[in-house]
């Protein structure tokens, strides 16, 4: 057995598990209870989602900004960023065909 | 819209392979190096822009290369020697400088032509605008005047120095509509409706055609782009109202089947009309919108309702596109 | 069941009028034959294939040493291979084509059938199978060299991408022999690709044959990253790789991200035609455009995909032959990135005459001119790297030399085509076609061509006959541009891309030019076919087996020629950028180590073959609808790709004093050699041991 | 030890070793396949955004006639407690708690997965009930290649899971074994990661139109 750093293990796995939990009850609570305007609603539930995905890639898949886990932490941004490109060109793109035919 | 004197003047440099070979051709201008309209002229004069542009970094390879070789060939012992020589801050800023200032000017030519030759923006022109409706077929182009209440198959005439405002769509799969000496082209989509605007500044014969691969016998879908004077478009508007056949859901339903020009023309067609082109005097009101509805309205098309579709059958659409 | 359900449940869609040689019996044209023809050439060849390598009982060393093996240098030249037969079927495609177009008047002596599968055929084979292999080889054999490493991150990993690849090309092949491949293009939009209009297998083949090879990039892509961020030798940071690795880093990049939307793509085609789901069909909301996009969101960042590597070897290439440090070391590693993430931000120039507003195409355009300025800073590199050199006129330096001028006049037609005004004229037109291979031919084909003259010494230990190889570049430089340059013009003129035919009598003498072109071309390939057999045959004239015939300033040429199977008999502690050329400059290189290790290296496996075989008849049972055999080849492969997990494969041991003995064996040969100088590089004297090239230890002039 | 750096992300740590050196380079390759995979479903939702409208759904069943808001709340928690067990038997590996407990997570997390898996194919049938088969419009096309497909994702899942249950038992913690549970656990939470995409982009945002 090795208990060296067990127990903040331990606390970071519940910490993720606790503000993911709140970040999963909101946006539900909002839409099933929601009244704000379609645009807010919008906003929150695309923030939320971004907020807990940065929750789970800290908390569960331990990526963080210390030196020595630069390596993954670029990897994954640089993915982001390819993936922004053909998401949003994607969007932008077949938007505007959209309103054109 | 006119273009500024700029453009003109460039546009005037002859263009030396272009003229040589383009004199070889029929009567049929068939390149936008020989302009009929003033689309056209700005297309070309922004390519020559374009190429003089950049010979600025180009020329500098052509030149220093065959230098470079002859000079610091391995036998020249009279010239200089810096095997470990691999950096200088002048140079690195010179060689991305040039191309950045370069591709900098390219932006702006860009900027100014794309949005001033957008084809879904009318010209201006003398004559009053003519609206066409233009469906791509295998291998054919049906054009409807819905203002004058006639169409014609391959035969696309227009009076000359007005703005012809253009809705493309195709009742098969995608293909690109273009007129080279007068524009640029645009996709013909199933279900969608794409513009393009032309201008002829004087009566002439244009090659039109479809570019996009759309078949076996894609090649042969060309056409004729006839620009006249008023006088005589409206006398050929005459003509073919008093000689064509009727576009109905029967001809229509023709049309769709695969054939090219010259098979329709015997098959529709009469003898008073030109060689592989079909004349229609009356229109089925609202056949250019029912074509793009058939697609958009929620319900399947299976193929034998499919215009080009293996398993088309006409007589089926017959029933089908009246409802 | 009767017989007949039993018959279509067994064979699915596939009959005997799936075979091409019947209908050459009923309708016998010069189409129909030539058809025929090729489908009983794949069958002989396979058959003389087979017999032959009975017959020098050559199966088992093909077995233990070639087809099991996941040694990084086999597998690249099994690519190579692969890239080789396949590419003997896309040219002679690209000859017919050129000679259907000369005669194409009217008419010509092809259907529009066989032409339209040629064309598609044609692309597909040249992208995929031609030259994307013979990347994956090049780099497959070279960047564990260069690196210091002993093999790739994945070995057998590496060993199931090839076997992905060779299902895509055996696909291809096998649509000779039944029914036929695609006729859609190689981009296959819909829907003229959708079942309503193309109901035969067809699609189906290019559907699968994309998706396996597709997936075989992607992991390709992975493990060249992978072996990049952790098999360098110590030392051997990332600003000290050789340009060569940091172009395949961009390349790998591309092929990790970029792969994915063609997958995509295909499989939501897939869907549509097995399915019947909507996502491109014309009606019930499906959209065309969105496989427009999704192509080319792949289809963009693959050209350069192709093209990065090959500046990496005119990086090698124009330093070593010019005697020289490459210039401007981190420009060109920044200008290359460049290149690599702006691919992603151009694909909509592909597009430009889809309907989309000025402002989408403006910012596509501008985004799409701006990669000229990084190309131009390498371009302007590699001069500036000739500049006060010692340059040797050798065979790479002649293509690198048709590179500068004629990539060069294909990147000038990129930065029109990249303003919409002009590609609204100029798309789908013969123009395009001549831009392409403008940029293809001299870019990629002139690059991975002069590292094949560059490399081969050290993979095989003999060089390539030189005469041979000067003649075929010429014959490369001038066939290309007479078969291409007339394609501008015929763009110009208005001539549509992928047309069997034409009306227009004045296109027809720039067809004759194009013509004579496309025959210099195929003298070039046919001499490339004699160079090899020449250079086989005086390979003992040839030979270079001390590993360093050209000077070379990276850690490939360290080692004998061909490398050992571990390539380093002791992993080398790198200094500097350039390592063996510090190394030669210092004296640190021939040393002998202080101490040998063993040696570990992965054993042999069948699982890639066997992965290719179960996707192949995968891919048959899915475009003939064999439903039982879909299934049961998926779960084999399941099955025993799972099973394989189960143990852990044992390694292959060098035993320290192996290696040591081959290694001093070589020391002593490099020690008995007499270098030589640069101008006997091409002669005889030639065995592969440098003489070092300092100005102060330069001869007088002669 | 080779490479005396801890590998990035999710790791074992320095005492395991032999396969913590391993890791090195497994861990970091199936990273980079999981960013391949990102794009694929990237890709998957840009193209449900592109049709989740009228043109797109073609007059057929839109996101209000399709989706229980409840059951979706449901699988979203049964997978992020997935998330959590999984976590646990991370722990249980990287501290060297033993095979039981390890095994015992394990087990826990394969039943909340499957559980997950019948809530969802139960959505499915629900669906197919409706009429809201993929056969209809594209929209519905985008939500069944999209949703399903990390579904068949978290289904392999399961059966990794299954293998590295029959593993752990048969071969021991032996060093692939443990790259192995690393690489599955970098895989379980991947997709709940994608899930959070999902349930918000495809559910949330299309139930509160
Ligand atoms: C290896 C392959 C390769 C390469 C390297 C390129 C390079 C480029 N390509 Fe090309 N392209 C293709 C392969 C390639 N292309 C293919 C296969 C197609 C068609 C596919 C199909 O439809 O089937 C295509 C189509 C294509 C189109 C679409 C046209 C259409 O369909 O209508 C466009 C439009 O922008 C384009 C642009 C460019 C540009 C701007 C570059 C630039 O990268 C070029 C940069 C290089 C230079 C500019 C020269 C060197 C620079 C200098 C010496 C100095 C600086 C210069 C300036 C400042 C101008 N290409
Ligand atoms: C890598 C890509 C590649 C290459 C090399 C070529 C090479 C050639 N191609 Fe190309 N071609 C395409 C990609 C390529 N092509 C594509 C994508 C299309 C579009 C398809 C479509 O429309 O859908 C096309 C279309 C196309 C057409 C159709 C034009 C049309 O639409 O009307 C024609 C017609 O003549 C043609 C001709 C040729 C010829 C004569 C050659 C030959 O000149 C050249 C022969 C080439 C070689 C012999 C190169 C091989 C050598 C190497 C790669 C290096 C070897 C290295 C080692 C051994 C180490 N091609
Ligand atoms: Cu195609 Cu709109
Ligand atoms: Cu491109």
């Amino acid at each position: 057995m090795n208990d060296n750093g067990y127990r903040d293990d331990l606390r970071s796995y519940l910490t993720g598990f606790i503000l993911a939990l709140v970040l999963t009850l909101v946006p539900f609570a909002l839409v099933v209870w929601g009244g704000l305007a379609w645009g807010t609603i919008m906003a929150i539930l695309g923030g939320f989602a971004l907020v807990q995905m940065v929750v789970h890639l800290r908390y569960f898949l331990h990526i963080d900004l210390s030196r020595q886990k630069r390596e993954d932490l670029q990897l994954i941004l640089f993915s982001v960023l390819l993936l922004a490109l053909m998401a949003v060109g994607t969007i932008w793109i077949m938007g505007n065909l959209a309103t054109r035919m | 819209m006119r273009f500024s004197g700029a453009f003109r003047s460039v546009s005037k440099i002859p263009f030396v392979v272009g003229a040589l070979l383009l004199a070889a051709c029929s009567d049929e201008r068939s390149s936008f190096l020989d302009p009929g309209g003033p689309i056209a002229a700005a297309q070309r004069a922004h390519l020559l822009e374009v190429v003089a542009w950049t010979m600025i970094a180009i020329l500098p390879v052509f030149i220093l290369v065959p230098l470079m070789l002859w000079r610091y060939r391995y036998r020249n012992r009279s010239a200089k020697y810096t095997p470990d020589w691999d950096r200088s801050p002048l140079l690195e800023i010179v060689m991305w400088g040039v191309p950045f200032a370069i591709v900098a000017v390219l932006t702006t030519l860009l900027w100014k032509s794309t949005h001033a030759l957008d084809p879904y923006k009318p010209i201006d022109g003398s004559g009053q605008p003519v609206n066409v409706q233009v469906i791509g077929l295998d291998w054919k182009w049906l054009f409807i005047y819905p203002d004058l209440g006639i169409a014609t198959v391959n035969q696309f005439a227009f009076p000359e120095d007005s703005s012809i405002g253009l809705d493309i769509t195709t009742d098969t799969v995608m293909q690109s509509f273009i007129v080279p000496a007068l524009a640029g082209q645009i996709y013909a989509m199933p279900g969608m409706r794409t513009k393009l605007h032309l201008l002829a500044d004087q009566p002439g014969r244009f090659l039109g055609e479809n570019v996009q691969w759309s078949g076996l016998r894609f090649s042969e879908q060309k056409f004729d782009a006839l620009a006249m004077t008023r006088a005589d478009f409206d006398a050929w508007v005459a003509e073919v109202r008093s000689n064509g056949v009727a576009l109905d859901a029967r001809t229509y339903a023709e049309l769709g089947t695969p054939s090219v020009g010259a098979e329709i023309h015997d098959k529709l067609g009469t003898t008073e009309m030109p060689a592989g082109v079909v004349w229609f005097n009356q229109v089925e009101p609202n056949l250019f919108t029912k074509v793009i509805g058939r697609y958009t309205d929620g319900r399947p098309v299976p193929p034998q309702n499919q215009p080009g579709a293996v398993g088309y059958q006409p007589q089926l659409t017959e029933g089908g596109s009246n409802q | 069941m009767t017989l007949d359900q039993t018959g279509t449940w067994l064979f699915g869609r596939l009959g005997l009028d799936s075979l091409p040689i019947l209908p050459a019996f009923e309708n016998p044209s010069t189409s129909e034959f030539i058809a025929a023809g090729a489908a009983l050439m794949v069958i002989v060849g396979a058959i003389v294939t087979i017999a032959l390598i009975t017959w020098f009982g050559a199966w088992k060393p093909l077995w233990r040493d070639w087809l099991t093996s996941t040694d990084h240098k086999r597998i690249g030249i099994m690519y190579m291979v692969l890239a080789i037969v396949m590419l003997a079927r896309g040219v002679l495609e690209g000859a017919v084509m050129r000679t259907q177009q000369a005669f194409g008047l009217h008419g010509g002596f092809l259907t529009p059938e066989h032409f339209s599968e040629l064309f598609t055929t044609h692309g597909t084979i040249m992208i995929f199978f031609v030259a994307m292999p013979l990347i994956a080889g090049i780099v497959n054999y070279i960047l564990p060299l260069q690196l210091g490493a002993r093999d790739m991150s994945f070995p057998v990993m590496n060993q199931i991408s090839l076997g992905l690849t060779t299902t895509g090309a055996a696909l291809v092949m096998v649509s000779l022999v039944l029914a036929q491949f695609s006729n859609g293009s190689w981009a296959a939009y819909p829907p003229y690709t959708g079942l309503d209009f193309n109901p035969g297998p067809g699609p189906d083949y290019w559907i699968w044959t994309i998706v396996f090879s597709g997936i075989g990039t992607t992991l390709t892509g992975i493990n060249f990253a992978v072996t990049i961020y952790k098999e360098r030798a110590p030392g051997m940071h990332l600003f000290r790789m050789p340009v060569f690795c940091w172009t395949v880093l961009c390349t790998a990049i591309i092929m990790i991200f970029a792969l994915p939307p063609l997958t995509v793509a295909a499989l939501m085609l897939a869907a549509d035609r097995y399915m019947d789901f909507h996502f491109f069909t014309n009606d019930l909301g499906g959209n065309m455009m969105n496989f427009v996009n999704l192509f080319w969101l792949f289809g963009h960042p693959e050209v350069y995909l192709l093209v990065i590597p090959a500046y990496g070897v005119f990086s090698e290439t124009v330093a070593t032959f010019s005697g020289k440090r490459l210039y401007g070391y981190t420009t060109m590693v920044y200008a290359t990135m460049a290149i690599a993430v702006l691919s992603f931000c151009v694909w909509l120039h592909h597009f430009f005459t889809m309907g989309q507003s000025a402002n989408v195409n403006i910012a596509f355009g501008v985004a799409s001119m701006a990669i000229a300025v990084p190309t131009g800073v390498k371009v302007y590199n590699w001069m500036a790297t000739m500049f006060r050199g010692r340059i040797r006129m050798t065979v790479p330096m002649i293509y690198a030399t048709g590179f500068f001028f004629l990539f060069v006049i294909g990147g000038l037609t990129g930065v029109m085509l990249a303003n919409p005004t002009i590609t609204y004229q100029v798309h789908n037109t013969l123009f395009l076609v001549a831009h392409f291979h403008n940029v293809i031919i001299p870019g990629v084909v002139f690059g991975l061509l002069s590292g094949y003259h560059y490399w081969f010494p050290k993979a095989f230990g003999f060089r390539l006959h030189e005469g041979w190889g000067r003649a075929i570049a010429l014959f490369w430089i001038f066939g290309f541009t007479f078969t291409f340059m007339p394609l501008y013009v015929l763009g110009f003129m208005g001539m549509p891309r992928r047309s069997v035919a034409f009306t227009d009598p004045a296109y027809q003498p720039m067809m004759y030019v194009a013509l004579f072109g496309a025959a210099l071309i195929v003298s070039g390939v046919g001499s490339m076919l004699i160079q090899l057999w020449v250079s086989v045959r005086e390979r003992e004239r040839l030979a270079v087996p001390l590993g360093d015939p050209w000077n070379g300033r990276t850690l490939e040429w360290a080692m004998s020629a061909p490398p050992p199977e571990y390539n380093f008999a002791v992993v080398p502690q790198v200094e500097a950028r350039d390592d063996f050329a510090d190394a030669k400059a210092t004296g640190r290189a021939y040393s002998e180590p202080e101490a040998y290790e063993d040696i570990e290296m992965p054993a042999n496996t069948a699982i890639g073959l066997g992965i290719c075989v179960g996707t192949v008849v995968l891919g048959i049972a899915l475009v003939f609808y064999i439903w039982w055999l879909t299934i049961l080849s998926l779960a084999l492969m399941v099955v025993v790709f799972v099973g394989r997990t189960f143990r852990e494969p044992a390694p292959r041991i060098f035993p320290a004093a192996e290696v040591a003995a081959a290694h001093r064996a070589w020391l002593a040969a490099v020690r008995a050699a007499t270098p030589i100088g640069r101008l006997d590089e091409t002669d005889d004297l030639n065995r592969g041991l440098a003489r070092p090239e300092h100005p102060e230890l330069m001869e007088p002039a002669q | 030890m080779r490479h005396p750096i801890l590998h990035p992300g999710l790791n074992l740590g320095p005492h395991h070793g032999e396969a913590h050196d391993h890791a090195e380079t497994v861990v970091f390759g199936f990273w980079v396949f999981l960013m391949s995979d990102l794009i694929i479903f990237g890709l998957m939702f840009a193209t449900y955004v592109t049709m989740a409208n009228p043109m797109g759904m073609a007059g057929g069943p839109g996101p209000k006639d399709a989706f229980d808001l409840g059951s979706v709340f449901a699988q979203t928690m049964t997978l992020l407690f997935s998330s959590v067990t999984f976590g646990f038997a991370t722990l249980a590996l990287r501290h060297e708690r033993g095979p039981r407990q390890l095994m015992v997570w394990l087990v826990v997390t394969l039943a909340l997965g499957l559980i997950f898996l019948g809530l969802e194919f139960r959505d499915f049938a629900d669906m197919i009930a409706k009429g809201a088969v993929p056969q209809r419009s594209g929209y519905l096309s985008a939500f069944w290649g999209l949703v399903p497909l990390h579904g068949l994702h978290v289904a392999s899942g399961c059966v990794w899971i299954l293998v590295m249950l029959a593993q752990i038992r048969t071969m021991g913690l032996v060093p692939v074994v443990k790259t192995r549970l690393l690489r599955l656990g970098l895989f379980w939470h991947f997709l709940d990661l994608v899930w959070i995409g999902i349930f918000t982009i495809v559910y949330l945002m299309g139930l509160s139109q």
